[in-house]
């Protein structure tokens, strides 16, 4: 399948996402979420991003929202507004779950 | 052009994941798609009259108009409605006041369905 | 042509409703027809946290008055839905097997299926249309 | 005895520290102690009239009827009401309708506060 | 300060908790909080127990409402009703957190 | 006779909308002597991933049509509000002094306090008579 997970809390169990597995995976970053994508915690970036082969995004409109601009953002995460965000779940995945 | 249809189950106030639904909803339908939203839980607040504006809180009746316009459907539970004071006469025009099966039908028949089951 | 939902559940019972809605809008599946003349099949999926809501004996009713999760899964057994717990989190938790909810208390024939989470995840993967985490 | 003065913030439906709440009330109430209760929040859909009664859902206005004979003083929040559209016609007779300026007047004279701040 | 705190949630940043000080300590878990008192995940006690000094508590309405019983609570945690948290409160702690 | 009340706020803000009603119940401290004919004097304080809602030029008001947390926490300032910030917190996520909302941007004479987790403690310890988490 191609999943596309939303994440939208800071903490929580993470257990069952580093658990998920699919032919194509993108994780979207919104809402409180967006914190991992910017926070390094005691100077590591945040365990949410270590899923292997995933693609990430981060909705700027959160960002922003938060205080938070598009140069602060991992490099791993790609900064996406709510048009892409809807282009991107139309388009590139067949199911999705908000975790 | 597709079908989505997004559930959503978090309160009006406080949580914006239902300003997230709502926007994504807009994004969507601008895009020529054909969008369903549902109301569950505590969002089903978002269906009640009366709301006031305030600065501190999202308001998001005049946004759900505007996606009615667009073509968006809107149906909001009953049952959680009524456990919560808000009767069929309590809520706001063309928002469909109705079961569950009515959600899980539209999105039996979406191309994607993007379900936000949290507060 | 059947439909497919699966209805993932994660977090515990009690704290939120939404874990409790996921097992009302399962059930609603067997009369969305009513809507689209087509059947819709749910399967219901504990996973993480929410294998909690599967422990049976939970004394939601005489205590606060309101219908306990158990209840409801029991009744969903009896209507023959398919209802998958995951084993490697009952495990985590030290949850043995004998303290899930028996839907032949109700007369059902059916048991919750304890299931690895690569199971789990085929249901994902094949066996749905469309996923709904709670 | 003395005086306890809680808060709660969480909403009726599915968050159980609203039944958590009222039951602490209660027992203190039974004891003889003075106690205020304050819904804030997602807390003020309990002070709407017409909630239907469902074997899913908690269903506290009996007992908020059954506190207030005990004398226990329940106030909730005009703002977070009316943002809701909860309005003052709407709300449980001798709930008060009030300012969050009650509350913390209340807090501040309690011997014992405990405020529930969580969804 | 005589402090009593009360847990409500299986997950979350326990930090705060665990940094908290105070002459006297209780800890209340209630609601969601009871799964602390109860479950061993992989084996361990949960870290929730772990505050040295303090005087733990479970809520006996909360745990049967979630299907356990008294004689599973860990052996550092006392079983309470509502009743009791009442006199607690009321008697032993000046101030109350709710984490 | 002075009542203190202190406000702690250990979430970050906009998941739920409880951390503004810490802001928005402290401010209230202001005119609860129209109840009791006593003062109540709020303190403020953000601990854990609280201080997250103390970073500034937060969009709130642009793109969701909601007053944002950092303006108000600056109107806060200019009410001199006592506001606490914990360091190690900062330090743990990473977040630099310039960084927190700056209340002199509204004429404020304050600033927020950026303290010890200690000096936090021991504002619940001595400075107040009862504590509000959030």
């Amino acid at each position: 399948m191609k999943l596309g997970v939303f994440y939208s809390e800071l903490r929580g169990n993470h257990d069952v996402l580093f658990r998920l597995k699919a032919e194509k995976l993108g994780i979207f970053l919104v809402s409180n979420g967006i914190y991992h994508a910017i926070i390094k915690e005691k100077g590591e970036p945040s365990p949410v991003l270590q899923k292997q082969g995933a693609d990430y995004y981060v909705l700027s409109e959160d960002l922003q929202t938060r205080g938070f601009s598009t140069d602060e953002v991992d490099s791993n995460v790609k900064v996406v507004t709510y048009s892409d965000i809807a282009d991107h779940i139309m388009n590139d995945y067949d199911k999705l779950a908000w975790l | 052009m597709g079908t989505l249809t997004i559930g959503v189950f978090s309160s009006l106030i406080g949580s914006m994941n239902l300003d997230f639904a709502v926007k994504l909803s807009e994004a969507a339908a601008d895009k020529g798609h054909n969008v369903n939203l549902w109301l569950s839980g505590n969002a089903t607040i978002l269906a009640q009259k009366g709301q006031k504006e305030f600065l501190d809180y999202s308001y998001l009746i005049e946004k759900i108009k505007s996606l009615q316009e667009k073509g968006v459907q809107v149906g909001a539970c009953e049952a959680c409605s009524e456990g919560r004071g808000i009767h069929a006469g309590d809520v706001i025009e063309d928002i469909t006041f109705i079961g569950m099966d009515w959600y899980v039908a539209k999105a039996a028949k979406s191309d994607r369905v993007l379900h936000i089951g949290v507060e | 042509m059947s439909n497919k939902i699966l209805f993932v559940v994660q977090r515990p019972p009690y704290k939120s409703e939404n874990p409790k809605l996921a097992i009302t809008h399962a059930m609603s599946c067997y009369t969305a027809d009513m809507h689209i003349d087509e059947e819709v099949e749910p399967t219901l999926a504990y996973v993480g946290d929410g294998v909690l809501n599967c422990i049976k004996d939970q004394k939601a009713e005489e205590i606060y008055g309101i219908v306990s999760t158990d209840q409801h899964l029991k009744i969903q057994l009896t209507g023959d839905m398919k209802i998958l717990v995951c084993k490697e989190d009952m495990e985590r938790l030290g949850i043995q097997e004998e303290r899930l909810v028996d839907g032949r208390d109700l007369g059902a024939d059916m048991d919750l299926n304890v299931v690895t989470f690569e199971e789990i995840l085929k249901e994902m993967d094949e066996g749905c249309d469309h996923l709904m985490f709670f």
